[in-house]
């Protein structure tokens, strides 16, 4: 009667542990303890990983069919907790420096990746809700966790007065769904769908409006029009390690799960919801493109460009196809890494000992710091999807499924916008090498930071030859919804 | 042998070109002229070997383009039309070699001089001995580079750069004739060797195509197009506006390459391809038409000009429109013949003017002449000679040639043939008028120049003196070949190397024409030497006179009939306009102001208003959120019900 | 059934006029107690659906923990009431449209209510004679339902932690009491007996 | 009219809802009536939540509306906890205030 | 008949020169030294590779040559494929050959962030040689794009004045341009499953789709080549470039739309290109050569006039190409390789009196022939090449483009032709003002003819222009399968598709 099957939720159950486990280190050791439960957070999110990859590959429930498991859960949380980890690692000299170093800083983030995972996981609207609210709470916190800054405080709250209205409405249709349905269950939800599509009734109109404002609340976190106006607001007040963290994990997250409600139970309303999906992704990107262009901040950039990129991973969606999420999954795959190099880049942005977050302040990084620069211009090639860098495989594989489906239109707009979208990435470029420097930024930078930019944009050039095992686990993680 | 013929000239230019400062001055004239002497003395074996002998050859090179059914080799064609063509060009072009030694003594960049004859003269031997319309073609852009180079080569007068882009350009116009025709005939035949277009043209000889929407027969249009070409180097009415300009290289070159060989390039094509032409009777009529009008128009323009050079290169122009008409009706041994007879008076006028202005000190304005016989005796007589032989007065070269064509074209007995007997006529006239208003202006009188001037007045080295007595022999005694040429033994003689069908044989029929026709051109030649020495010696007044009564004609042939200021209005001034406005307003406004820079623009606006949109006001967010989830709403619940 | 529907409609109204001046009273104080009695009436039409156990923690959650939160907050927030009112009406005409076009959709769609055909009860609700309301939440939530129990736990723990880590501050300069030095005190770290001399003075 | 049934609920749940989000973009001048316009809005997400599940009866319905009430409990501590820290460094809470960042 | 991956090499051996000099450290001096001479070997030793190439290829087949074939991401039947045939390998050669000139020419010229700049020339030349040889699409796609990134690097950080602004241009222009192509890849992926080119090549296209395909392809190549109106980027990139930068620009990357419609949109999109043909590229194509001719007249900086001589010049290479003969291919292939060497070398010659000078505007020259003669040989060698004379390179492309055309619609032709009137205007008034005349700009007094090094970067190209003027038979032999080839196979998709699906292609309402 009861079924715990804890193994397929090991990494889950873990992280929880772990988590109040160092609370209660934080709590006993008091001053000093924020670096020692950074690192030991970190460490936590590598065995967790580890925990995953080794975790056997077939779907399996658990917790009453409320918990789901397979291959792309497993994909999903792998990046998941990979952005999680670098995000938290990059964090430390920047919390040390801005007086933040509380050890709660990184406990809040270790229950807001362990609520990412109940996404991914989650196979119940119920259990859909839990999971978006521990992460988004934790989330809340986090930016306004420089209580001390009027930015970030008001970051924190329009972000949470939004975040309320997101949830409410995700609720709303939520209730709607399980009133019309029957059922929380996603299993129990594709059932009665295809029970109505094999008798050739249309669904109910209940249905639909429920799935609207499910899906509202849902591309409210993945800030996607019109449901992103939070995003450059909060991404430019809140503190930068923790705008890396929102632009990377939740994202993935929020996608997967998106990906799940929609393939999976509500996969026979496809063409219901493929409209809705067409209509903010072209926004998403449009919007993404052109907003971002007269930014001077560079952190409401990259507001605006993961808006624009969440438009690109919504064309794999509205594909609705097996190789649109095999499009989605490579696509967050490396939205995932570039973003983390480019924040990695973001945060060594200082002049003095006092943070910077000007887009002119790159004016002349060529000169004064070639590798860096280097490694950022290949981030933002990156991001404007030129090959041979990885950013540009995302952006095939998409759009090739958008091809696919026969969506030229929402193609055709989607590369323009790109062409849009690649001015501004490049303008970035042009400022750190065409133009001299006006006042220098701080060196040497951090290890860490360093580590991870070469690493992050290493990868992008390396992608190319790794291309073919991370396209061949995308492709298993996307044959996973498919499945049953 | 052959190729060693057309090649030394071209080892000459390369010697003198690339190390002309290595060998120096000397050493350049020595190699050039030494090579181009022995180019000679083969070329006149191979005139043996091929006229005499009989013995007709293609030497194949190598290939060249085989593109598909498009192929052809580099290879030297040697007929009788070329062996003669090969002998006069390296006579010619080495006695000016010759020359130029001592004409171009003081110039600063001899050897750059003497490597541009050789490669002149090559480009023209490969012309002339070209199996294949692209070789052809080759010599044909090759020569009229180098003159492009020699017209320019006084580089720092801003006149001669302009002459030069000039004769370049207006050749080039006409070599889109060429090049078209060249595509036509390879479009019709298939081929572009002469040999196998020649052997299918009566194949397709009634063949007819549409080009550029004109339907018409083929090798008409052929011809037609080939003869632009044709009149461009031959610089024939409409075309002909460089070769006065062209005068601004050093006198050699104009004798060269402006008298003797380059511009009858033209002449040369259409014999060689009478084959051709003899199937085209509109084409000839056209060729025959446009050459009569040049010869008479050219005079005309000739008879007002001042410069010395410039009156014997619109006397050029004049006897090319000769040449033309005679091809016209298919008299093209009498324009070989002419062309070879020119070639050697025309150079001799040439040099001899350029003794003139040596002597003068490099004046050529002949209203500041005169009086000069007495201190230049030598060129005196040799301008004589030459002019004689211009005119056409009995038994001198000239008389034999020009009178056969005026006959021919009489005898021809098509309108367009009369037409050209009585433009030949009349040109005959002016052509004795001018040529003696030359003279005697030049060398009788009361000397018109500074007397500093006068003082150093003096007759040029032997080195220039001694080829013009060559040539002179040539302009003296050239007539002593016209019965090979264009006598009884002429089909004997050219072989195959032109074609003349039954029928049109004009030359046949000017021998029988009545004496009366043939005293004719003879009498206004004499009449014209009459009216000259009127004029300019026992009446002086009387030119300025009759300038001032009849000005706006004399104006009007004073300024070349206008084609310049026609052409420049026409041409140069709206392409220079056009192009600026293309690039401003075209390019600039239009393309980059609604391309480019447009839509940058229009980018950046929206984004502007976009990222007002972003008021930073809680409501406005939450109000976004509401409008989209009310507008998806109301979309499914409007379709459902609609 | 009458009294029933009597019961409903008192609910209803009294909920959705309390919802009303929720939102569009003056005072805050008075929101929160309109808030308040919002939820007294939401508890009441719980109990008309026969979900006793919610109505009872919505009055003991919210009524009792949450809006006494909220007046706390309100009160310790000293705010300025006066101009609370201005600036309500300006956007009323379109957020009313478009508020009203939502009602009249929502109110729609609810009327348009099927019972999907293939749908299953996963827990049917058995007879409240058999099992208790209260009972039957309770059989689920700490079996069936225990991942989302922990799951809520985590919510709560997280929104503790964040409350916390927001609000607590530790000002300089005041004194805290500290349980371990105070139980760690000897007797020889406070007191020190000193010989005086005697006849010297103080 | 006297039947009461599933659509009475749902509409009183769908006034409810509405007046919440009127309540977050109507009101310009203070945020905590924003928070309470949220409880509202969560208050009849929970009507609906139970009248879906005794209409269809079916436990489902009120135990999700059991996390509801939870996770909303844990969320206006949170709202409350960052709305004091915004009030702390700007010294107001009116909407109209929160405008630092825009464009 | 390839058993070691000579393509891969020659295409990788500069990136791994790149990554060579990535690591080099030390004083800043020995740095730009070092980088320098690693560049210059590097590129030197891959042109001794590609040799090679052009040793051992087996002329007169239309098969792919040196093919090799590594499964890259599988499910997606994508696959790092490369190999050359008849139409690829001469620009696989042009690449190459140019780059260590390139390096050569930059020698001094560049001062600043030496570095870097040979890391992306080198960086450059894998993405050209890469692109020729690729025989998939998506891995052509690749490096077609990849180009976009070392050269507006170079354009912007070693441009001139306005820099910025051209490379922004040309980055936004061809990225807009080739975002279209990518769709269109795609869209012949999900029709056919496959992305081999060669397949592909057999492989015949469903009509209706082929118009818009045909489009997007013609969308990237247009702008690349570039066609008239969306030239406007290459006067603006090739003024602004270092010297080097246009050299490459105009010696490679615009053949690279030249090289697309060739590989592509004739061979797998034939009833398309027999559609637009008329419609669009002979028109375009007309107005490039006599509008920008027109404007190169117009024009007061010398590297402006040359990159409008060249928009002209691939007016004729499109014109060549669509025409769909023997001569027209061939012709706008010759075309191109003339054009890719003889504009190069104008840049060059431009560059000669810019490091020296510092300017490139037209009326800050005069006379030049008098301290500099050999400069003015060369400048003359290649402006004839460029006017087309008979005995150069640019005469035998020319000419049998124009017969090509010919033979197709006699109209083309004839307006192609007259620019070959305003082509020899253009430049001969160039030549003009700037070589000959009377020195009076007192600074020019004291210019220097060319050095040895300069002399060193001319020679070879020279050799070039004249040994495909005069012995043009040794390109044409290795092209000659391989168009023959183009042509059979357009021919017969055409006369296969004769009748319905002709009509198909545009829906009349």
């Amino acid at each position: 009667m009861i079924s715990l099957d804890l193994t397929s939720a090991l990494p889950e159950v873990f992280l929880a542990c772990a988590a109040m486990v160092l609370l209660m280190l934080g709590v006993f050791r008091r001053a000093g303890s924020t670096r020692l439960v950074l690192v030991l957070t970190v460490v936590v999110l590598a065995v967790a990983l580890l925990l995953i990859v080794f975790s056997p590959d077939d779907r399996a429930l658990a917790f009453n069919g409320l918990f789901v498991t397979d291959n792309f859960t497993a994909y999903m949380k792998v990046l998941v907790l990979l952005g999680a980890a670098l995000t938290i690692g990059m964090s430390l000299g920047y919390i040390e420096r801005e007086q933040m170093d509380r050890f709660e800083f990184p406990v809040l983030m270790l229950f807001a990746t362990l609520g990412m995972l109940a996404m991914v996981s989650a196979n119940d609207l119920i259990s859909l809700y839990l999971g978006l609210e521990l992460q988004s709470l934790s989330l809340y916190v986090i930016t306004a966790f420089r209580r001390d800054s009027v930015r970030s405080s008001e970051a924190g709250l329009k972000y949470f007065v939004l975040g309320a209205l997101s949830s409410g409405m995700l609720l709303y249709g939520s209730s709607m769904v399980y009133g019309f349905a029957g059922s929380t269950n996603f299993e129990a939800l594709a059932e009665v769908l295809a029970a109505d599509l094999a008798f050739g009734r249309a669904p109910s109109l209940g249905l639909i409006v429920g799935l609207v404002f499910l899906l509202a609340g849902l591309a409210f976190k993945v800030s996607a029009v019109p449901f992103h106006m939070w995003t450059p607001d909060v991404y430019e007040g809140a503190p930068t390690p923790v705008t890396a963290f929102l632009a990377s994990a939740p994202k993935v997250a929020a996608m997967a799960l998106i990906v799940r409600v929609m393939v999976g139970p509500f996969g026979d309303l496809f063409e219901q919801w493929q409209q809705i999906v067409v209509v903010i992704s072209i926004g998403s990107m449009v919007l993404g493109a052109f907003a971002a262009i007269n930014q001077t901040n560079i952190k409401r950039l990259m507001a605006y460009s993961s808006i624009g990129h969440m438009g690109y991973v919504l064309v794999g969606l509205a594909a609705g196809t097996e190789a649109g999420v095999l499009g989605i999954v490579v696509y967050l795959a490396i939205y995932l890494i570039m973003n983390i190099g480019t924040f990695a880049c973001i945060l060594c942005m200082s002049q003095e000992g006092r943070m910077v977050e000007r887009i002119e302040d790159l004016k002349g990084l060529g000169k004064s710091n070639p590798l860096m620069a280097l490694a950022l211009t290949i981030l933002m090639f990156s991001m404007a999807g030129i090959p041979p860098l990885a950013g540009f495989f995302g952006k095939y594989f998409v759009f090739l499924a958008a091809i696919k489906a026969g969506l030229y239109a929402l193609a055709v707009i989607g590369v323009l916008a790109s062409v849009v979208g690649a001015f501004y990435y490049v303008r970035i470029v042009k400022l750190m090498y065409f133009e001299e420097p006006a006042e220098v930024l701080d060196r040497p930078i951090g290890a860490v930071l360093r580590l991870m930019i070469t690493g992050t944009s290493l990868a992008m050039v390396l992608f190319l030859l790794v291309a073919g095992p991370v396209v061949g686990g995308a492709g298993a993680a996307a044959a996973a919804l498919f499945a049953g | 042998m052959d190729v060693a013929v057309v090649f030394l000239p071209l080892i000459g230019a390369i010697i003198a070109g690339l190390f002309g400062r290595q060998i120096g001055d000397r050493g350049a004239q020595l190699v050039t002229c030494g090579l181009l002497g022995l180019s000679a003395l083969l070329s006149l074996v191979v005139f043996h070997d091929v006229v005499i002998a009989g013995n007709v050859h293609v030497t194949e090179l190598f290939t060249w383009i085989d593109s598909g059914s498009f192929e052809l080799s580099w290879a030297l064609k040697l007929d009788t039309l070329t062996a003669v063509m090969l002998s006069v060009v390296t006579v010619v072009s080495c006695m000016i070699h010759i020359y130029s030694i001592g004409y171009m003594a003081h110039d600063k960049s001899i050897p750059r001089f003497f490597s541009y004859l050789s490669l002149f003269t090559f480009f023209m031997l490969m012309l002339v001995s070209a199996d294949n319309f692209l070789q052809m073609f080759f010599g044909w852009e090759g020569v009229g580079l180098v003159s492009y180079l020699l017209i320019g080569f006084w580089y720092e007068r801003p006149s001669a750069c302009a002459a030069a882009i000039k004769a370049f350009l207006v050749n080039r116009v006409g070599d889109i004739g060429f090049a078209l025709g060249i595509m036509g005939a390879f479009f019709l035949f298939g081929a572009v060797g002469f040999d196998q277009v020649f052997a299918a043209v009566p194949e397709f000889a009634e063949a007819r195509f549409t080009f550029v929407g004109i339907e018409g027969h083929a090798l008409t249009i052929i011809c037609i197009l080939l003869f632009i070409g044709a009149m461009g180097k031959s610089a024939q009415i409409g075309l002909h506006t460089w070769l006065p300009d062209a005068m601004e290289g050093p006198t050699p070159v104009s004798a060269l390459i402006h008298a003797a060989t380059m511009v009858t390039a033209g002449v040369f094509m259409v014999c060689r391809l009478s084959p051709m032409f003899e199937y085209a009777p509109v084409a000839l009529s056209l060729v025959t038409y446009v050459g009569a009008i040049t010869a008479i128009f050219a005079a005309t323009v000739g008879l007002c000009q001042n410069d010395i050079k410039r009156v014997i290169a619109y006397s050029t122009c004049s006897q090319l429109g000769y040449m033309f008409f005679a091809a016209g009706v298919s008299a093209y041994g009498a324009a070989i013949f002419h062309l070879g007879t020119h070639a050697f008076f025309k150079a001799l006028l040439f040099l001899g003017a350029g003794s003139v202005i040596h002597a003068m000190s490099d004046e050529q304005d002949m209203r500041r002449m005169g009086g000069l016989w007495k201190r230049i005796p030598y060129t005196y007589g040799l301008m004589w000679a030459g002019s004689l032989a211009l005119a056409g007065i009995p038994f001198f070269a000239g008389y034999f040639s020009k009178d056969l064509i005026i006959e021919a074209a009489l005898g021809a007995g098509s309108d367009a043939g009369v037409f050209a007997f009585w433009m030949g006529v009349s040109a005959a006239f002016l052509t004795a008028l001018y040529s003696w208003r030359l003279i005697l202006m030049t060398f009788h009188g009361k000397p018109r120049m500074e007397q500093s001037i006068w003082d150093h007045v003096h007759e040029s080295p032997k080195v220039m003196i001694i080829p013009l007595f060559v040539l002179a022999a040539g302009a003296v005694f050239g007539g002593a070949a016209a019965p090979f040429l264009v006598g009884d033994g002429r089909e004997a003689f050219w072989g195959e190397s032109l074609l003349v069908l039954f029928g049109n044989d004009s030359i046949e029929a000017a021998h029988h024409l009545p004496l009366s026709v043939k005293l004719l051109p003879i009498v206004v030649a004499v009449l014209g030497i009459a009216v000259a020495y009127w004029m300019y010696m026992a009446q002086p007044g009387l030119p300025a006179a009759l300038a001032r009564t009849f000005r706006p004609i004399y104006l009007f042939l004073l300024n070349k009939w206008y084609f310049d200021e026609l052409y420049d209005a026409l041409f140069v001034r709206p392409a220079f306009a056009i192009g600026r406005g293309l690039w401003k307003k075209g390019d600039g406004a239009v393309i980059d102001g609604y391309g480019p820079d447009g839509i940058a623009a229009t980018t950046i606006s929206l984004a502007q208003r976009i990222s007002r949109l972003q008021t930073g006001y809680v409501y406005h967010y939450a109000f976004a959120m509401l409008v989209g989830v009310v507008g998806l709403v109301t979309w499914y619940i409007l379709s459902r019900l609609g | 059934m009458i009294l029933q529907a009597l019961a409903f409609y008192l609910f209803a109204f009294v909920a959705v006029a309390s919802g009303v001046m929720v939102i569009a009273s003056r005072n805050p104080v008075h929101s929160v107690l309109f808030l308040i009695l919002a939820f007294f009436n939401g508890a009441g039409l719980f109990v008309l659906m026969g979900a006793e156990f919610l109505a009872m923690i919505l009055v003991l959650v919210y009524v009792g923990a949450v809006a006494v939160l909220f007046l706390f907050v309100v009160m310790m927030l000293d705010i300025n009431y006066v101009e609370m009112r201005k600036g309500f009406l300006q956007y009323l005409p379109v957020g009313g449209l478009i508020g009203l076009i939502l009602l009249v959709e929502l109110t729609f769609v609810a009327g348009a209510w099927v019972a999907a055909p293939a749908a299953v009860a996963s827990i049917p609700i058995a007879p409240p004679e058999q099992v208790h309301n209260t009972r039957a939440l309770g059989n689920v939530i700490y079996t069936d339902y225990i991942y989302l129990f922990q799951a809520a736990g985590l919510v709560l723990l997280v929104a503790m932690v964040g409350a916390i880590v927001l609000t607590l501050r530790q000002r300089e300069g005041v004194r805290r009491q500290s349980i371990a030095r105070q139980i760690g005190r000897k007797r020889g770290d406070s007191i020190e007996l000193k010989d005086v001399p005697r006849g010297s003075g103080v | 009219m006297f039947e009461i049934g599933l659509a009475h609920y749902l509409t009183v749940a769908a006034v409810l809802f509405t007046l919440g989000i009127f309540g977050i973009f109507l009101n310009r001048r203070n945020v905590i009536i924003i928070l309470m316009a949220i409880e509202l809005m969560l208050l009849a997400v929970n009507i609906n939540l139970v009248a879906f599940s005794t209409h269809l009866q079916d436990l489902v319905g009120q135990v999700f509306a059991m996390f509801v009430l939870t996770v909303a409990a844990a969320e206006a501590a949170i709202g409350l906890a960052i709305l004091v820290v915004y009030f702390r460094n700007r010294g107001s809470i009116a909407v109209e205030d929160i405008n630092m960042m825009k464009g | 008949m390839s058993d070691w991956p000579l393509l891969s090499l020659i295409t990788f051996l500069p990136l791994l020169g790149a990554a060579f000099i990535f690591f080099i450290r030390g004083e800043q001096e020995d740095i730009a030294r070092n980088a320098r001479s690693v560049a210059l070997w590097f590129s030197f030793g891959t042109f001794v590779l590609s040799l090679w190439l052009w040793f051992s290829f087996e002329r007169g087949t239309a098969e792919f040559q040196w093919a090799e074939e590594v499964l890259w991401i599988p499910g997606f039947n994508i696959t790092y494929r490369m190999g050359v045939d008849g139409i690829s390998m001469p620009f696989v050669l042009l690449s190459t050959l140019l780059t260590p000139l390139c390096i050569l020419a930059s020698w001094e010229a560049i001062k600043v962030r030496v570095k870097e700049y040979m890391i992306a020339f080198l960086v450059l030349e894998t993405m050209m040689v890469g692109m020729f040889c690729a025989l998939d699409l998506v891995v052509f796609y690749i490096f077609f794009e990849g180009v976009l990134i070392p050269m507006f690097l170079i354009i912007g950080i070693w441009g001139g004045a306005r820099r910025v602004y051209s490379a922004f241009k040309f980055f936004l222009f061809t990225l807009a341009g080739s975002v279209l192509m990518l769709l269109a890849i795609l869209a012949i992926y999900f029709e056919t499953g496959i992305t081999d080119i060669p397949t592909l090549l057999d492989t015949r296209l469903p009509p209706e789709m082929q118009t818009w395909l045909w489009l997007a392809f013609f969308a990237s190549f247009a702008v690349k080549v570039p066609m008239w109106p969306v030239h406007t980027w290459l006067p603006d990139a090739h003024v602004e470039a270092p010297t080097a930068g246009s050299v490459i620009l105009a010696g490679v990357l615009l053949k690279m739309g030249g090289y697309g419609f060739l590989r592509f949109s004739l061979p797998m999109l034939p009833e398309a290109s027999a559609l637009f043909t008329p419609l669009l590229i002979y028109p375009l194509s007309i107005i490039a050569v006599i509008y920008t001719s027109l404007v190169a007249l117009a024009q007061e900086d010398m590297k402006k006039l040359i990159a409008y001589s060249s928009v002209a010049h691939m007016g004729l290479v499109t014109v060549g190409i669509f025409t769909v003969t023997q001569q027209g291919i061939e012709g706008a292939m010759i075309q191109m390789l003339s054009h890719g060497v003889v504009s190069a070398a104008l840049f060059l010659i431009v560059g000669v009196i810019y490091d020296r000078m510092h300017s490139r505007l037209i009326e800050r020259y005069d006379g030049l022939v008098e301290r500099m003669p050999a400069y003015a040989l060369m400048f003359m060698v290649f402006m004839l090449a460029s006017v087309g004379l008979p005995g150069t390179s640019g005469f035998v492309g020319e000419f049998l483009v124009l017969v090509g055309a010919f033979q197709v619609n006699t109209a083309v032709a004839v307006l192609c032709a007259s620019g070959m009137v305003l082509g020899a205007a253009y430049m001969l008034y160039l030549y003009r003002r700037v070589i000959f005349g009377k020195m009076t700009k007192e600074d020019l007094r004291t210019i220097l003819d060319l050095s040895w090094r300069e002399k060193a970067i001319f020679a070879p190209l020279i050799a070039v222009v004249l040994w495909m003027g005069i012995y043009p038979m040794s390109f044409i032999d290795v092209m000659a399968a391989s168009v023959a080839n183009v042509i059979d196979n357009y021919e017969a998709a055409l006369a296969a598709a004769e009748g319905p699906s002709l009509a198909a292609l545009w829906p009349v309402e």
